[in-house]
């Protein structure tokens, strides 16, 4: 009976100060029909060290792998102190900051990462978070119907190179409010900006620019911009973190600059973990602020006057509006805000910069080596941080292989885009060194039997 | 000592050298368009200092590591370190949620049996682990009901009947999933008004979103027939898992009639509350509902050399309301779920609901015996229960907040307040099963204490907290002169000193 | 530069306060001749990142075996909660205690720990720990030299079955000292009662008698107390700790108890960790307080009357007694009392008990298992938590063979006591399960080359 | 809030039940008489109950992750948290020490590189890592410096000479090693006197202990000649490596005509102070002490197939003075150390000891401009130095320990105070290289404030600290009436309520 401090004085002391003769007595309003006595599919409870066991052999039945996938998910460096500060007791075990007095710990944390976001993004305002890149983005698409100036616009345009399980996740969201996504045409792996004219007047109430592309390209970000704003649009960006701090940012897009910026935190500070959990970032302009869904700290003062942080503009959460909500989200993803608050404070601009130029001279560097390997060839437009080549053969077989050799080769675009052909999304950190970029090579090399200078 | 912002603690070339790149890598093959002019405005700080600002600002938090922490409704049970410690091990933590299925055996084996155990715990048949926080899993709920309608070619069922004291999730799910919200009331007993759902249940009815017990902390007696209008109608029911921890083992949503349920991982099964997160919402469905399951969902093949466990997706589910998750939702909460349950095994998840009960009553009938004034005094307490102290405001002046505030400076946490919002001057009280009858008596003893305090000198219980970091904070203020990042506050100055 | 987090700014407006150029200025006083500007051997810094990944592989080259070896340091189940807290940055990077009202956590929890311990070997004082179970002992022995009623006396009694490198070390402490550990006759794996007679009426301090030996097996423990009383002698005792939730502690031996109790706290929730940090204990009597070495921690009162705690007997320290202080131990093992205190509060009475109960059923087990393959014969005194198999054939060559296999299969007792021919010290924690034990027999016997039914 | 012992928040059969064998084995097979008849006093408490008591503890303590630390000679830099991960990685941390070399080869050839390293850092060409704190690295030299005289038939050489200002682990040391302390004073200008050393030198000097710089803070100038004097008399010199953090990539020991040098890994290599320990005090020696080394250490032999690593022990050095440890020393510690070493790299030693004097000298020239004392004004500082308030005290009865009070109270842990015992009313300040300019400021005018409070309201001053768990603590209550263990004060109520 692990996590029960009764002892047995204890519950005969209590049932007796109740006035019930045992525990299963207080369960006597439940109409006897319902009640069960055990739950047979559940086995009996193990020991910590047998759980230790059991968890250890699972894990080590994880192999190992070289990572060269991207897709969403990135294997960057996460400084030690991160993890070893975010799980203290106080961070771990804390809920929601309802009682202000009780939680400024959380409170000053979550207004300092509400400023990187928005500082990172070239926007001002940024919500607590939301559960991960791509529900970020549906409610980026819901925020931008509640903050279209046309009521009725309910179309949103989505570039054709954009991460496609976020356009399937932001469709299942918004599909109870008739709220449709419209694929833009691309040519040469970006948006067709002749293209735009095919759409005449249709009201549209936003354009979501990824940043960069599903393909590691980079979209035409001014003129979609201010394409976008000249219709009365707002603009969404959907960006990689590491890449604003080399990139300009959406607030610095076109003459106005992108009014919404949404994306995948993970990658400051989060580990792979298998799948999650990540966390969503959400920026925007003020003047947006009261459509902003989840949670928002704002800096006040107490009685005697002392700067202090509390949870604002309430009234648009779910636990006061209830249906009017803006959104229905109520616990987030706090733990990972925390650690990509310490993530951000450690690399700071300069070191978050050094990251991502790290980032793009690896992948710079393995596309160069894969290319070198016969048959292949690289892309010509410029991209950051992940790049498409192109295999003369299928390439899921290839990616097999390597997984078998323990490298994950990369992304099959190939399901997704068939007009791209026989094509691989690679990717390479900057914790991807020469040497795995050879070892990468040499094993390609040795899949397509084609063989290759060492 | 008040903590100044990290911003505030930097010095420009200020950082922390070996957390980074020692040579920056050009970048000129990029267009210089593209290149950020000014750099973020992110802090320019020693990793030493990162770690003292970040150790003193995790010292000003309450938690459950550090105080009785009884906020109603959420479930603020011990969260054990053997939870957290494997699942951050290395084979689960390195690994690319795109990995092929061969490589993540040992992980799918772990949720395969979390998704097993779920449904035994809810006497349900299908079980999707994606939902990333409990109103994720409302979403599912009422998005499956909808698809579900829909494939029956039922598309006139858009409302959903929620009762008033339900959680302020459920009617932003449902409006959401493009629904209309009908609330009903609840009778003076704390049961659903029977007569009003009998009233409202139609051909327009989707379904009904109920919370058993529900948040006023009494068990819903009538769910048999709650359950038989809202099916006779043609309608389904959706179970809000929140407060599973008061019938775990004692009682299964499928046996009293719901068709889905919703867990909050973080709230029954102990996954860390976190600051606000990160949950899980995961969703238990019987068969009517098991198509439209959100995916991907963990299959497993049994072959001569064993189980092969693999994602089950768009080819295998392809009537599923589709996906909630960039991957596959919370991984890592699922992990710690599954080490958790265990640990309880079925035995233990019996006594978790046992102990939160005892618990709740024991602390009841003691406020009760003390003065205090039980919404529902003739009722059993679930897992949780409501004091109302109506009376002492009138008489005081000293309000449920005033007492929230005077408990913290007592050192605990304060129970939820304000909510439901049907009982005047609330405290909804959740102790959970993992604290020990003397922090209970404890407890006791501190609200016996302040309202003594509030009838002999209001004022006092009205000046606290006086202990914390900060006092009472102006909310007001805050609302209305926006200061949402440090860099703002350059601009207008006044807004809130540095 | 990691960890300096002066800006070129910060430097100069430094060193304009001093009044020099540049740093180097500072160092001056320093004969240039002495001066140097680099340190050849010392390759150059890497990122955290780089370090990450050399230690993660040089960690994967240690290759997991199944431990069936104790002889000092035993792999017990440590839980999850122990490390989580211990290594909070406010007892990991907190010094000794000298600032009392700044130190009231680890000065509570050491007295928390000095209470765990002296009621653990049933004695009445504990300082706050030695540097680990081999310095223990050689403290014990100067303790009782100090503390022995003849001030001649500087012998002292130690059975020939003790740990062999604790004698090394203690031998090379005392050295100085001019103090003489004297081996006692053994006859069937414990001391002879009758060859004490030899000793005729040479003087001794004390004697010390482990608990359990070497062997895994029982020392006459109440006829050496009384006998050592008799002679005035003190007794020491050198425990297992875990044994002692199970076991008769020193404090009740013989007529009037062991005088002193000393032992490797290793098992107590510390990680095998290669060889360490592990710790010392050492407990006593009241009488013997002032010659207790290393810190001691007191409960008082403060100038309010409210309850705190502070070092206390300081005068027998280094840092006031310098050459007269009882011992020059200044800093010792505290993280690891820390870590200790948590591991007893989580077992607690009963708990720690089950584990020394595990552990002695599992090496019966485990006994009787290997005994069970042609040719090895079991001990025949009881024993607790280790036992003497002996082989038929040598015992080094067969425990390599293991080793290949995966299997710490023990101790080699042949070097150390040749006259227990090829004998092999085994031991099974609580965390050997049956089919661990099955696994070992089947590679045993397959090393034996001696078919075994299944 | 008092945080309650952890005995008295028990329970008569409370337990975590997980933590141990769900079912109790018997032991009928041992001797009833062997059978524990009482159990010992342990805590009776819940998980929970762990978690929350020593979570709370640790919130209590000033630790170097909350507070600057300048404790002068134990060098409080920050410890980075890279080096506790990766020593703690499994394939560390669940080996056995005695398992076989070839398991243990990564293990093994970080301890070999640590060896290598530290040679380069003090310029000797033999290490041995096993001494597992300063105090055991000064036995250790000791000793070698007896074996070696010893070994040469020098048997009468039994007097090692120690300055007054020596830290008290050096004469409690010699007096182990069973060797006469010869104290020696420092003259005015802070360096050691050198006419009284050629004066005690001679045929019984078995060799010097030196600190190098001093503990007064300041460089040793007159070092040649003094080795000059030791050796001329047929004397070792032994170098007390606790202020390394002052010359590291500056000085070498071995060119000061060092013999033997401890390293405290603890202090110059930010191995965690741990609330008193582990540390690691690794000894470095020339060619002469090389074959007394303790052991075991690690060689390496280069085969065809690479390095082969492996301990060195009795076989392999037969002079060696023999075992510390009961297998190798304090691994951990070692590992964390190797972590940092390879963090800083050649030039980051050399940053550690460039701003390690940069911090000192800045914060004694800012305390001297306000008007305090430092012991040496003519003299640069080293890493630390000394302020004497004997002029405070005299005008205000406001002392050294007033200040290290009043200085809790302002959020800074105070210096090192009354050590050296040579100066009067003396503050040892050690900033370390890792506090920015910004700590420094504040530190001083702390002081400053705190000074000019003594003047203006001594008693003041003297009533602190006010803002911790506890005021100031009865000293001598403690030694006279002994409360060291929770279960004496059953016996003794008087001593301490519970
Ligand atoms: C009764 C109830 N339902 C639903 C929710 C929503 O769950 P989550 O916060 O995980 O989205 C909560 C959360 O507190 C709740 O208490
Ligand atoms: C100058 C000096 N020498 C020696 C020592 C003893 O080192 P340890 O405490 O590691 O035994 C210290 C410890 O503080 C010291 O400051």
């Amino acid at each position: 009976m692990p996590f029960i401090p009764h002892t047995t004085d204890d519950t005969a002391a209590m049932l007796g100060a109740i006035g019930a003769r045992t525990i299963d007595e207080l369960f006597d309003e439940i109409p006897p029909a319902l009640r069960v006595v055990g739950l047979p599919g559940v086995p009996v409870g193990l020991s910590e060290a047998a759980v230790t066991r059991l968890m250890r052999e699972r894990a080590a039945r994880n192999r190992a792998t070289l990572c060269f996938l991207g897709a969403g998910a990135y294997e960057h460096h996460i400084p030690a102190a991160v993890w070893e500060i975010a799980t203290r007791g106080e961070f771990y075990s804390a809920y929601t900051p309802y009682q202000a007095e009780a939680s400024q710990g959380t409170l000053q944390l979550i207004y300092e990462y509400q400023s990187m976001l928005a500082g990172l993004t070239g926007l001002e305002v940024s919500n607590a978070s939301l559960y991960d890149g791509a529900t970020a983005f549906a409610e980026a698409c819901l925020m931008a119907v509640r903050g279209a100036r046309q009521a009725r616009a309910r179309r949103i345009a989505v570039p054709r190179y954009m991460n496609p399980v976020w356009l399937k996740v932001a469709r299942t969201l918004v599909a109870g409010q008739n709220i449709e996504l419209v694929e833009l045409t691309a040519t040469a792996g970006r948006t067709d900006l002749e293209a735009l004219a095919d759409l005449g007047d249709q009201d549209f109430a936003a354009i979501c620019i990824p940043y960069p592309n599903f393909l590691g390209g980079f979209e035409p970000i001014d003129e979609l911009t201010n394409w976008a704003h000249a219709r009365g649009m707002l603009v969404i960006a959907a960006c990689n973190p590491t890449a604003l701090a080399l990139l300009r940012p959406p607030g610095e897009w076109g003459e106005k600059g992108a009014d919404i910026a949404c994306g995948e935190g993970q990658p400051l500070g989060i580990p792979l973990s298998s799948g999650g959990p990540y966390f969503g970032f959400l920026t925007c302009r003020k003047a947006l602020v009261r459509q902003m869904p989840g949670r928002l700290v704002g800096g006040t003062l107490d009685v005697d006057g002392r700067p202090g942080f509390t949870l604002t503009l309430q009234a648009r959460e779910q636990h006061i509006r209830r249906s009017k909500a803006t959104s229905n989200i109520c616990t987030n993803q706090g733990l990972m805000v925390t650690a990509a608050t310490i993530y951000l404070s450690l690399l700071g601009s300069e070191g978050l910069r050094r990251v991502a130029a790290q980032c793009h001279a690896n992948t710079l560097e393995l596309v160069r080596a894969l290319a070198s390997v016969g048959g292949i060839t690289a892309p010509s437009a410029p991209f950051f941080h992940e790049a498409v080549l192109t295999l003369p053969w299928p390439v899921a077989p290839v990616l097999q292989q390597l997984a078998a050799a323990g490298i994950l080769g990369g992304y099959d675009l190939s399901a997704d885009f068939p007009e791209l052909g026989s094509a691989l999304l690679v990717c390479a950190t900057e914790l991807r060194t020469t040497e795995d970029i050879a070892v990468y090579r040499r094993a390609l090399a040795g899949v397509l039997g084609v063989a290759v200078a060492a | 000592m008040r903590e100044p912002l990290i911003f505030d603690q930097g010095r420009p070339g200020r950082r922390a050298p070996s957390q980074a790149p020692a040579v920056a890598a050009g970048t000129d093959d990029l267009p210089a368009a593209l290149i950020r002019r000014t750099p973020p405005p992110l802090p320019e700080v020693s990793e030493l200092q990162v770690v003292r600002h970040f150790t003193r600002l995790s010292q000003l938090n309450f938690s459950i590591d550090t105080h009785f922490y009884p906020l109603g409704s959420c479930t603020m049970k011990y969260n054990p370190r053997a939870a957290n410690k494997l699942a951050m091990l290395p084979g689960f933590l390195d690994r690319h949620p795109l990995e092929p299925e061969a490589h993540a055996q040992g992980f799918l084996e772990c949720l395969f049996d979390l998704q097993e155990m779920l449904k035994a715990a809810t006497g349900m048949t299908g079980v999707s682990l994606t939902p990333m926080a409990g109103a994720q899993g409302e979403f599912s709920g009422v998005a499956m009901i909808r698809a579900y309608h829909q494939a029956r070619g039922d598309t006139a069922r858009d409302q959903i009947i929620v009762p008033d004291a339900a959680h302020g999730t459920n009617p932003a799910t449902a409006t959401m999933c493009g629904c209309d919200v009908v609330e009903i009331p609840t009778g003076p007993d704390g049961d659903v008004d029977l007569a009003a759902l009998r009233q409202v249940v139609g051909p327009r009815t989707a379904g009904m979103m109920l919370t058993n017990p529900s948040t006023l902390g009494v068990f819903e007696r009538q769910i048999a027939e709650i359950a038989e209008a809202v099916h006779g109608a043609g309608g389904l029911l959706y179970y809000d898992g929140a407060n599973l921890n008061a019938i775990l083992g004692r009682a299964l949503p499928a046996a009293m009639g719901f068709d889905v349920v919703h867990i909050n991982l973080h709230k029954t099964f102990s996954t860390p509350h976190g600051g606000g997160g990160p949950g899980a919402g995961i969703v238990a469905v019987n068969d009517r509902l098991e198509p439209f399951l959100p995916i991907p969902i963990v299959g497993r093949r049994d072959g001569a050399a064993g189980h092969a466990y693999r994602w089950l997706a768009e080819a295998e589910r392809p009537q599923s309301i589709g996906r909630l998750s960039g991957f596959m939702g919370n991984a890592g909460v699922l992990l710690r779920a599954y080490v958790y349950m265990r640990l309880l095994g079925a035995e233990g998840m019996r006594r978790v609901s046992g102990y939160a009960t005892l618990n709740a009553n024991y602390l009841m009938k003691r406020l009760a015996a003390a003065g205090f004034t039980p919404a529902f005094s003739q009722r059993r307490a679930s897992h949780e229960f409501i004091i109302s102290l109506k009376d002492v405001t009138r008489d005081t002046g000293v309000s449920a907040l005033d007492f929230a505030k005077a408990l913290l400076d007592k050192g605990f946490h304060a129970p939820t307040t304000y909510f439901p919002m049907l009982v005047p001057e609330c405290l909804l009280i959740e102790p959970t099963e993992s604290e020990a009858r003397q922090e209970l008596d404890a407890f006791a003893q501190a609200l016996i204490e302040i309202r003594d305090l509030a009838f002999k000198d209001a004022a006092e219980v009205k000046s606290a907290p006086r202990t914390l970091p900060v006092r009472r904070l102006d909310d007001v203020r805050a609302a209305k002169q926006l200061d949402l990042t440090w860099q703002s506050r350059a601009d207008s100055p006044a807004v809130s000193p540095r």
